[in-house]
């Protein structure tokens, strides 16, 4: 079990998402982040004072999965999320000892798996 | 006011700008009812600009909320100035059928004695039309936010405003062709045409040249906060009693009315709307509920002081057929008129327009003043010739204008930029801030960061 | 308005409305001052409802932010055309002592003369009265926000406006028998009942029958926007000028007193309110200073034009306490009128009332009506008959009318759609969205995901 | 209102209060068209309140919201009050050149009948007035937010609108020395001395006094909302018609003018401001444009009824620098006057009060009002002494109140304090709050957490 | 020493809140995330265009706890934040290296030991 | 590689970035969180009901670095967000499987290295 964490430009969620759902993964947390790294910085003022916005907007997606997905995973939000100008963002894969489905309390590979919808 | 002076109840004083009938008595003087009311109207016309701002601003994407706002603040400062030095003059002095001349430039020999054919100061009938000029300028942003480039904007409305909204203002209410000749004119009470139809050719043409939104067609791009919307609406709304109910210039029968009408339009196309919502989704929507209120208002504004209430009520229910499903349909096609400024105005103006000559009734708008079922079925294709004229006028002055600014300012904002959000990109500031990550730059201080000169992204 | 007109300074005009002396020779006739203010007014009125919805919205949960906003903006809709339709005629119209008749159901003969006994032509008297129709049935939806359904509530209130509102306002203001004598009736300058307990004891009844939120005493429920809880505080301060100095029908020296009292009083209960926020928790929050401005306004409701400044202040500070007490200790009872609605429109309308029936002065409200500390003790006792009529009727008809919308449609959203909010189910809109995660549905594309059909949570 | 009322138009009425030649035939006569047009100025310059509060808490940090809008929402409540018992009698009645007696103290005697020297009823006069002193000290808090403590603050603010404002208005408008003299008075039609100039230095003297806050200079303190800064801004404009129009206290040329030039100003310092944005940053921003928009109607405001709208164009472009740039300036100093009310309504209004003795204009203004332009340097001197008065009084009698207050209360909160943010300090609320994590409290309940206590963070 | 990351429902968080209080649990930091996982979408709509929204509000809390308290916080969340319907969440156990506490600079076991507070 | 999860007082962040900047961390993705630890609480009081808020406005920091960049990183940490009082936060250093960086599809040590950038 792994637990892939991506950091990605707001402007490509949609993308990854879709893509992620041709690959079949299905469970995503998705968040809001500011962040840092060597991509230029915006000035901005307000009234006298003038200010560099070191922190840019991006989205932090969360994918626990089983080890056999990580690299279809990763594969495909770095086909999805690239545009290829600094600020694209990172995947971190980390590892997980266990993961639990709330619903059932099912536990590891079965939590990760997902179920069918009765609508 | 209307296309026909004689009509919206000013019998007396009207006369005084009726040629044939030079009334010599009538020494002109400043009614202080009249004046209280219009000082009032002024106010409340004025407001709406702020309002279209939040009505605006809100169904934008946050990125884009100040600058969305922007677009409608700014026409406060540019088109005021520019109306109070030339467009007035060009709208309101004496020219010719055409265009008005420049005798009242920079607001020469404009004092407080009533102006011909009002009983209110010059000075007050001025700043009321110049609070016209500012939001029928404002209304064309809504087709173009979110990528037309900030500094064109400005050049498009200000210049829009003199050579386009001036001389349409000049043919119908300021002594030209349209509205010339009393009781066979078209019949415009508050700016259906010279307003709305105006704007929304203007904004058509706009979202054409300027073109579409990077990630229009491909993602969904939603309102970021939907209760500034009906804020907007509401506000909208209460201005839009000045706007109407304004425009019979006295505090009479005629303001009575229009306000009347101002105030059962909307409720009706409100009740309509929502019923359309509720069929075809089983959901009444908040955005349908405020673009609903603002397709009544603008339906009912060319009709508003010729009709009775009842009328009122079924023009208002009649305009939010076309605008809701015209909405429904431009948001399949590749046409980006972002805000629908085509279909809420364009749409909602040209059937209150057609409709005033359908219900317009002696009994309310005074005599001459009647449509279609009350006898009189030429009305309608008089309104018609004034729509026409109007749309063709404005579409090709505004193309030509813009496609002028096009040559000589970047019109739309790279898609780099438009990833970024135009409040950064030409404002520099974020709507929305908590100020992390967030730097005080000192004056000699070098620049602390691997960044080694500001960004490039936002730079004109 | 007063009970009385005869009391409100419009003596000459009033006359004609007095039946032993008849006035033969006053021709009607519109005075453009009069009509000014009016209106001013209407719009200030109509605008107190885009106002409480901000009030009650900012209270609400962010979840449930839109439903409780469109609460207010449909009743713009459906009560304003329904008013239009037969509540007006019911109100005003010839009829009995109990209800109106329908010779101006669809506004037939409303034209732009004077209505009898004010100076201001009809359709504006008319569409003033809509104002009101429609703020008093948008105040109910404060007691059962967060749960109940959107198809009920409008229902609810339509009707309601026309069985409920429509007969207690014939009763006080179109002739009814509350009213009816001069001198003698009970005095409702503005609306303290007409308007607050019986919409109050209307929001009473539906939070009773519609049941408590499926959170309510089990979490806490926060305000999630208290900035637009001011604004909305501060826009219903604004509008009740219109509410209250309105209610002279006249721009004169009623309408001044109605209008500096509408000022006075807030004033004071807001300074009461803060000192007992400050002595019960040692701190003055603002959530309580939109209150205390909202009950202050209610108090002196009835009592504008009757009293001085200085009881009028006496009155806000007053009723400070009973609905501050109130609202604390109905938070530990198992009744969810989520926002106070009984504690601030109904306590406050009461007390406002019956301060009325102490403070009534003739110097300031006119010939006759005077109150307990000048002299007419018996003045207490005919307010307490009319609220506590007013009460009853509304309480009965009211629990009857919402029994029976009952039968017909779901009245409350279930736990699940409770937890979903009610943006979502009853309007398919989030208040505020980013678009994440947003994904275009064009019209003939098969769903992509595994959800194979849309969400029934948000079902009918 | 000017300081020399026979000049403002109202030559006839005026003539009561002009002593050499009182007018024994002159019976006072409320006017109706007056009235109707200062019930609507009230109402709107009442509404400026709540507009502040939005420009201000827009432009402060988010913890700090509800303080911000807090700070001006309690003026209504407490200097409201107050002025209705004891600060209006020494503004208005009768006293020494400095100070008005107590002969209307609880507002005894005041009624319905004309205020001496106008056509509309005393009490509305009174009513009017109490809206100048509200917004006056409302305008105070921006210097001292985020860190003033709030009872100190009501408790100076209420004083001062006593010991400063009530004095400083007698000079000017209530029979001081200041305008006591027709035609050779300085002139001041709505209140740039007493208003803006009078708050400037009390915000300066409370900014210097009460200190910096602990993160100035250190971290960018950025606006949280600037779409609510443009609200405020949007709504300070409508209400300042109400301000500057209803100064001429009649619904006449004068109002017309002054209402003309309250349009006119702020769009010429808006098109000023944003150029002046657009060179030195090469981008136009929000905060700019709302800031430009307040300038404008700062620097008209004591010149509104006195000079043609061109010249009001002028003063509204001047205005624009001197307030811009020391803004700048301000922001690299260490004084923390927050959001720069002395840059904007000070300088504002010291230019403003200057060019009003450049730009008078018998012509528009009445006879014998007019400035350097029209032959009459003299006038420019008799400005500058009014603004030196206003200025030291203020500057030296807010210093002295506020250091007496500082001896009994708290005047700034801790750095803890600031780090949580004043909303739950000195309010318990947060302006924005999802409810996540907040437990009900039920009353006889042992605290269930390791926190034995409530917080000593917000214990005052 | 483990992190414990759990993404429930907006509605639970109180209630689990309450039980790891239960269970002695002390420390937790949560914030705001939109998952997608096996739940029907909601319909909206705005104007002329029909979105499905495919992200659904959730609440992510992250508990760093010494070895022997993993299993207690897991069960207390469990039980706390179930509620039977597709959509409940999930919890993912990851191992930590060290753990510090700011305030003192303690590190591993002793950083996240509660300490009293000195009101 | 390692991914260092810090969560400090919001006053504190602008400190924080500054002495990582010192530090040569250039990566770094900031979100908002609301804590509870052994804090005091906040009475708050709406109307009739007095509630206490159990959470506190945090600050959370996530970064990626190489191995011996631990070190100077916590310790940067530590010491721009220590006030002494209790609620300063916690650091999890968490071990990372593999990293990349989206824009070059660059793994590991080379994806977490800082690259100039052509303004
Ligand atoms: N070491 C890191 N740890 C955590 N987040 C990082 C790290 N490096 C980059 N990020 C995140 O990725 C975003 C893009 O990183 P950046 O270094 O500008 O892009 P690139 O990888 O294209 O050089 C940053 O804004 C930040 O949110
Ligand atoms: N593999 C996953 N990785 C990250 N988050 C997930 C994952 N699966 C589910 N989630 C989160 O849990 C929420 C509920 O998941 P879902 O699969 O709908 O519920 P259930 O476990 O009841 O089938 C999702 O909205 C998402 O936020
Ligand atoms: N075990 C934990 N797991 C996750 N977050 C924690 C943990 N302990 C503390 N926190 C976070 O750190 C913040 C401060 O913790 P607290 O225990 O009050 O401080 P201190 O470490 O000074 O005793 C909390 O508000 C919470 O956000």
């Amino acid at each position: 079990m792994k637990l892939i964490v991506a950091i990605i430009r707001p402007d490509k969620l949609n993308d990854v998402l879709k893509s992620l759902y041709k690959a079949e993964v299905r469970g995503v947390s998705v968040s809001h982040v500011r962040g840092h790294g060597g991509e230029t910085e915006n000035v901005e003022t307000y009234r006298g004072t003038t200010v560099k916005m070191e922190l840019q907007e991006k989205i932090r997606i969360e994918i626990g999965v089983s080890d056999h997905f990580v690299d279809p995973t990763v594969q495909s939000i770095l086909s999805a999320a690239k545009t290829g100008e600094v600020g694209d963002g990172k995947i971190f894969v980390i590892p997980v000892e266990s993961v639990y489905r709330i619903r059932t309390s099912e536990k590891d590979t079965a939590a990760v798996t997902p179920v069918a919808v009765k609508a | 006011m209307s296309f026909d002076l004689l009509s919206s109840g000013l019998s007396i004083l009207a006369q005084v700008e009726n040629p044939p009938t030079t009334a010599p008595a009538v020494v002109p003087v400043v009614n202080p009812a009249d004046t209280a009311w219009m000082l009032v109207s002024t106010a409340l016309v004025l407001f709406m600009t702020p309002a279209l701002a939040f009505f605006y601003g809100g169904l934008a994407r946050s990125k884009n909320m100040l600058n969305t706002m922007m677009m409608s603040f700014i026409a406060m400062g540019f088109v005021g100035v520019a109306w109070a030095l030339v467009g007035y003059s060009l709208a309101f002095s004496d020219g010719n059928k055409f265009i008005g001349g420049l005798s009242w430039a920079f607001l020469q020999t404009i004092g407080t004695d009533p102006k011909v054919g009002t009983t209110i100061p010059h000075v007050l009938f001025m700043a009321y039309q110049a609070t016209f000029a500012i939001i029928t300028a404002a209304l064309i942003s809504g087709a173009i936010i979110e990528r037309m480039r900030f500094g064109a904007y400005v050049a498009f409305i200000t210049l829009w405003s003199i050579v386009v909204y001036a001389p349409v203002c000049h043919w119908v209410w300021g002594g030209g062709w349209a509205g010339a000749a009393p009781g066979i004119g078209a019949l415009d009470f508050a700016g259906g045409t010279v307003v709305h139809i105006n704007a929304a050719a203007a904004a058509l043409v706009a979202a054409i040249v300027v073109g579409k939104r990077k990630d229009f067609g491909r993602q969904a791009l939603l309102p970021h906060n939907v209760p500034l919307v009906l804020l907007g609406a509401g506000a909208l709304w209460f201005g839009w009693f000045g706007f109407n109910g304004g425009s019979a210039l006295a505090s009479n029968a005629s303001a009575a009315t229009a306000f009347t009408n101002t105030m059962l339009a909307p409720c009706a196309t409100m009740v309509a709307w929502t019923l359309l919502d509720l069929l075809r989704t089983g959901k009444v929507t908040g955005v349908g509920c405020g673009t609903g209120i603002v397709v009544g208002l603008v339906a009912i504004t060319p009709a508003a002081g010729f009709l009775s209430p009842t009328s009122a009520m079924a023009v208002g229910l009649i305009a939010a057929f076309p605008s809701y499903f015209a909405i429904i349909i431009r948001a399949k096609t590749s046409l980006d008129d972002s805000l629908d400024v085509f279909a809420a105005h364009g749409l909602g103006g040209i059937t209150g327009a057609l409709l005033t000559g359908v219900f317009a009734d002696e009994t309310w708008g005074g005599a001459g003043n009647k449509g279609l079922l009350n006898g009189n079925p030429g009305q309608l294709l008089i309104q018609a010739e004034a729509i026409v004229g109007t749309l063709v006028y404005s579409l090709v002055v505004s193309f030509i204008l813009i496609k002028i600014i096009g040559f000589l300012l970047p019109l739309k904002a790279t898609d780099a930029q438009q990833g970024v959000g135009l409040d950064v990109v030409d404002h520099g500031e974020e709507a929305y801030s908590n100020g992390e990550g967030a730097v005080l730059i000192l004056e000699n201080e070098s620049t602390s960061t691997p960044a080694a000169s500001p960004s490039t992204i936002g730079a004109r």
